[in-house]
């Protein structure tokens, strides 16, 4: 007796490319249609890195992009460790692939919507910004800037800064958003811990819907293990530990307790 | 014909293969990617009286071959279990394993009176090295393993699994006294306690400081651990730590294990637990192997 | 300017790098690789009263990142060390502790009495799991260790090491009856006792059966055992097990080791000792360190 | 105050190539200056698999031949397992090795030589035919066979076996050995245990010296760690443990005690 459908996989996809961005930072595409067919903007995969037993665990990277017609998956990397150094080794041949996984960003129909990317967290975004009818971007860097041009397409208006001031405005890029806040009704973002803090605490001061898209370390990425706890705060004011991996990574900011 | 089935303790599993309680959640989220019904038994996620949120994050580290986990039993409760994620998992045709862990003798009978006949047997983890009170506490002393699963026992109607921590001197010593006080299997091992620190931050990574370490690495102390048990005693043993392949499953049954379970590998290979039934099928038509019992425990020494 | 310098229980090293007992023979070998002088200390291959032939091979197999070997003691005998092996070693200006193992506590006094102050400290090997007698027996328990240990240091005199087995339910307990009984110092962890079969010949991969596991995969096991047993004792610790880099023997001395030995990976990397000072330097160079003090046990929980 | 020489090293070595020679026994050639310069025949060298952790240990392989003017070694080695598997995918870039170690084969001046290897056993043995100025190769195979033509070169005469018939005669080069023992002062062996025992019998049974190359596991290959052990006999008929990769791995015949 099978009640429910066996339908996901682990699949082995074919990599189109690999290639560094900027310094330290790499874009790949893989084949796979089911994930292209699938995904939604603020999913994620779930990659074997394949160098055997150390590291044993699969690593999480946000869809960045897809091409339903031509059935590709664009993910965008940082290199900070032993993980994603030789997923970056890895230029040709096949990579195994859970995906896509999580839930992705809620979109909100005929809303003024800002995306918020900070770092790496501008990969997620890309995508759900093209899908919004109305929205602008704010990206902010350290110093190396990436895929402004992209967002400069799918967007009205694209905010940057660089804290060195190497391109766009020099400082942080909720500065931006804060000036500007009361424009939008909704706010997406993903980025470092402390701001996305900034971005909520804006939005909240604003009384504009917010949604972040969490991190955490992760294990199985489906929901099994437990690892991935991230703290939730419900309507009556209890808070629970829920899995980032099943039940987020976004999550609507409101219900968001971070610790420290 | 090549029969796979084997009874541990009073439960016939249809195959040798169970996955691991923790690393398997209640069985959903792998139901999306084979069919439960081909595995031999389930083991649930630690199941406490009481809903538990367990412990911050991060709650794993990476180590060589192996990680640390930090859980810490977080868990709905078993009330929850027994409402909302046990219908789900008896749609399946595989046995279901409750594995249970409270902080005093008590909680543990309360949980074997409530669990009762609805599930196929009740794992005992006496060896939880992720909670303050219990947990490791009970698994380490032969007297309180003797008296915890003679209390239990009492209160189970259905096949009673002890689950062995290998943090202790003399693995032996405890299996026997588990034995002695009317387990009807044991499974081992569980997780040696580790920890890990981040040199950068001079913090270790896991909030909980400690974890428990599982995985590949643990495999060669498992391997012992379980050699040495089935040697000792007389009831079922259930084989687990760091399986990663049909081989290594192979290896646990020549040490002496009647099952094995899947743990940490479920996270690196979804199928796993798939991928090494078939391959055991293979290996046993290969070696003209009618039943487990052609190679369980046929190690030659 | 930096200074590496550390005392361990009395024996004062230039830095805190050795070599772990029986991964580095009596330093011949690879002292045609560098300048022994260079190294904190050599801590010998394990002595015994009498010559021992070891056990059979295969003594070794690997696991997943470890080994696990049985080699079991082969030794030439402590005469043959003091006569032909000591005098190579004292060419070099690097401290050099002889690990010694007994079948009884007489023959451990004996071998403390002929080392008299020809070297520099005594590691007690009470916990060597390749051997039938004495061996880990003796270290798996506290009243014998601290009989064991109160009974050499009568005998020794320099400083008394004692080598830990990681094979214990509490090693705190075990730290603290070694301390209690007058230890200078510990170290730990030798080997955690593992198993592993070759399933094609259904025979153990080592021809004794069991060995000792050790590489990186045992390193949060030994972490995590530095770090109970630093906080629990006041006399200095080594710390040992997987230590592969620079990184390792930092991530140990934030756990509270102050110092560490290097051991299996001395055969995948004969320079590793050497590159581990030269890192341990620019780490507490880049850090602002002047000493290992700055560092050690530093963890911030 | 140093009073030893510190000058052996693990080498970083150039791959120059490594391919298939036959189904699944490959040659692998690397630079190393150093090795070619000192290597003697039966001396191997000590691999690092360059995948981490697992393998964590190096590989003993023989040394095959040297080329002293292009400073290259080449090896010659059959897949058996995870290492050697590991090892024949570097076909470029660089591999870590440890060498000459050991003890290589006695070169008796004006003797009548034999040279007898089984399988992957011959790959010792062709540089030690090279330098020997009376020598005759024994070479046993069970199907595919290698390197025969580079021993004719170098050899007065190669008898060749093969267990299915497939070159040479059909059997066990052992028979052909027995044949013609009485023409020999020396015999050199290489090989499957069970074909190194019977050529050191039919050695003995003909009082023609005999020398083996053993091979046993290896940890640090250098003497250092004790893992490698064979049972040596003494003049005095007591035996002892000695090192195969630092006391061996040539022993003389009448000295090695096999077990079982
Ligand atoms: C849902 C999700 C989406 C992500 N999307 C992206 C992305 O699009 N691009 C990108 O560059 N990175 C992304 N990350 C972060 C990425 O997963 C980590 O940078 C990566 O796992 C680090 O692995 P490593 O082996 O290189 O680093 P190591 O530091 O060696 O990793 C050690 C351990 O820490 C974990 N870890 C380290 N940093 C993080 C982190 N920030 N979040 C979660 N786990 C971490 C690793 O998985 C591993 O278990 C995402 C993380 C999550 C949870
Ligand atoms: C002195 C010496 C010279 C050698 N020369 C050659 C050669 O020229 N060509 C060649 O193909 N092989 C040679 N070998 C054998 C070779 O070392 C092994 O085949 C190889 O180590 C197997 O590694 P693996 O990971 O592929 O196999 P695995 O079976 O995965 O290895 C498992 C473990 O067993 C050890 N092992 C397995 N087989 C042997 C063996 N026969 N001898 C020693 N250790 C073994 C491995 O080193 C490893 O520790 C030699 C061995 C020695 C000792
Ligand atoms: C994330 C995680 C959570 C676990 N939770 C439990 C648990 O709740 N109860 C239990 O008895 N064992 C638990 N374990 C231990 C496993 O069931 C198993 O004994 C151990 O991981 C060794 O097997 P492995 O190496 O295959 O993972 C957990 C292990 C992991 C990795
Ligand atoms: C081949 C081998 C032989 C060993 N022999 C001894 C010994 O004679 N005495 C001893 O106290 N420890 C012995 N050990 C244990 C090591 O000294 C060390 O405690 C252990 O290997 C952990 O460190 P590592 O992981 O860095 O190897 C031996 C270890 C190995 C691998
Ligand atoms: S990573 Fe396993 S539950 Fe989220
Ligand atoms: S391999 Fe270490 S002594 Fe031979």
């Amino acid at each position: 007796m099978r009640l429910v459908g066996v339908d996901m996989k682990n699949e082995i996809c074919e990599i189109i490319h690999n290639k560094e961005l900027t310094l330290g930072v790499f874009e790949m595409i893989f084949r796979s249609e089911n994930i292209a067919a699938l995904a939604m903007p603020g999913q994620f995969v779930h990659l074997r890195v394949n160098t055997g037993l150390y590291p044993l665990l699969r690593r999480p990277i946000s869809i960045h992009s897809v091409d339903k017609t031509k059935g590709t998956v664009a993910i965008i990397y940082h290199i900070v460790g032993k993980g994603t150094e030789e997923i970056s080794k890895q230029v040709t041949g096949v990579i195994d692939v859970m995906g896509p996984l999580g839930n992705g960003f809620p979109k909100l129909a005929g809303k003024k919507c800002a995306v918020v990317g900070g770092g790496i967290g501008v990969a997620p975004l890309l995508e759900l910004s093209k899908s919004l009818s109305h929205c602008d971007a704010y990206l902010g860097f350290r110093n190396c800037t990436y895929k402004v041009e992209a967002f400069e397409n799918s967007c009205n208006k694209v905010y940057l800064t660089t804290e060195d001031g190497s391109a766009g405005h020099k400082g942080y890029i909720t500065d931006q958003l804060k000036k500007n806040i009361t424009e939008y009704d909704v706010v997406y973002t993903c980025g470092p811990k402390i701001m996305m803090k900034k971005v909520m605490e804006i939005c909240q001061l604003n009384n504009v819907e917010c949604y972040v898209s969490l991190e955490e370390r992760m294990a199985c990425g489906i929901g099994a293990c437990l690892v991935c706890a991230c703290k939730i705060q419900e309507e009556n004011g209890e808070w629970h530990h829920k899995k980032v991996c099943k039940d987020g990574p976004v999550f609507n900011a409101k219900e968001v307790l971070f610790d420290d | 014909m090549i029969n796979m089935e084997v009874d541990i303790g009073g439960l016939k599993l249809k195959n040798p293969i169970m996955t691991a309680s923790g690393t398997y959640g209640f069985g959903r989220e792998y139901s999306e990617y084979y069919d439960l019904s081909k595995l031999g038994a389930v083991v649930v996620k630690g199941l406490t009286l009481k809903p538990r949120e367990g412990n911050k994050a991060p709650r794993i580290a990476e180590t060589p071959a192996g990680i640390l986990n930090s859980v810490g039993l977080q868990n709905p409760g078993i009330e929850v279990f027994l409402q909302q994620e046990l219908p789900f998992l008896r749609k399946y045709n595989t046995a279901v394993i409750a594995n249970i862990a409270g902080n005093t003798v008590e909680e543990y009978c309360q949980m074997a009176d409530k669990l009762g006949t609805s599930i196929d047997a009740i794992e005992l983890n006496i060896s939880c090295p992720n909670v303050k009170e219990g947990g490791v506490a009970f698994g380490t002393k032969c007297d309180s393993v003797y008296g915890i699963t003679k209390a239990v026992k009492q209160h189970c109607k259905v096949p009673l699994i002890v689950k062995l921590s290998p943090n202790v001197t003399d693995i032996t010593e405890i299996a026997l006294a588990a034995e002695e006080a009317g387990a009807d299997c044991l499974s081992l091992i569980n997780t040696l306690l580790g920890m890990s620190i981040d040199i950068n931050t001079r913090r270790p990574i896991l909030a909980n400081v400690v974890g428990g370490l599982s995985g590949p690495a643990v495999k060669p102390v498992a391997v012992r651990m379980v050699y040495q048990v089935a040697k000792a005693v007389n009831i079922p043993v259930i084989g687990m730590g760091g399986i990663s392949s049909w081989q290594d499953a192979i290896e646990f049954m020549l040490a002496g294990a009647d099952a094995v379970a899947i743990g940490t590998y479920n996270f690196v290979n979804p199928n796993a637990p798939i991928e090494i039934i078939e391959g055991m099928v293979q290996y046993m038509e290969n070696n003209g192997c009618k039943s487990l019992s052609d190679f369980k425990g046929k190690i030659e020494i």
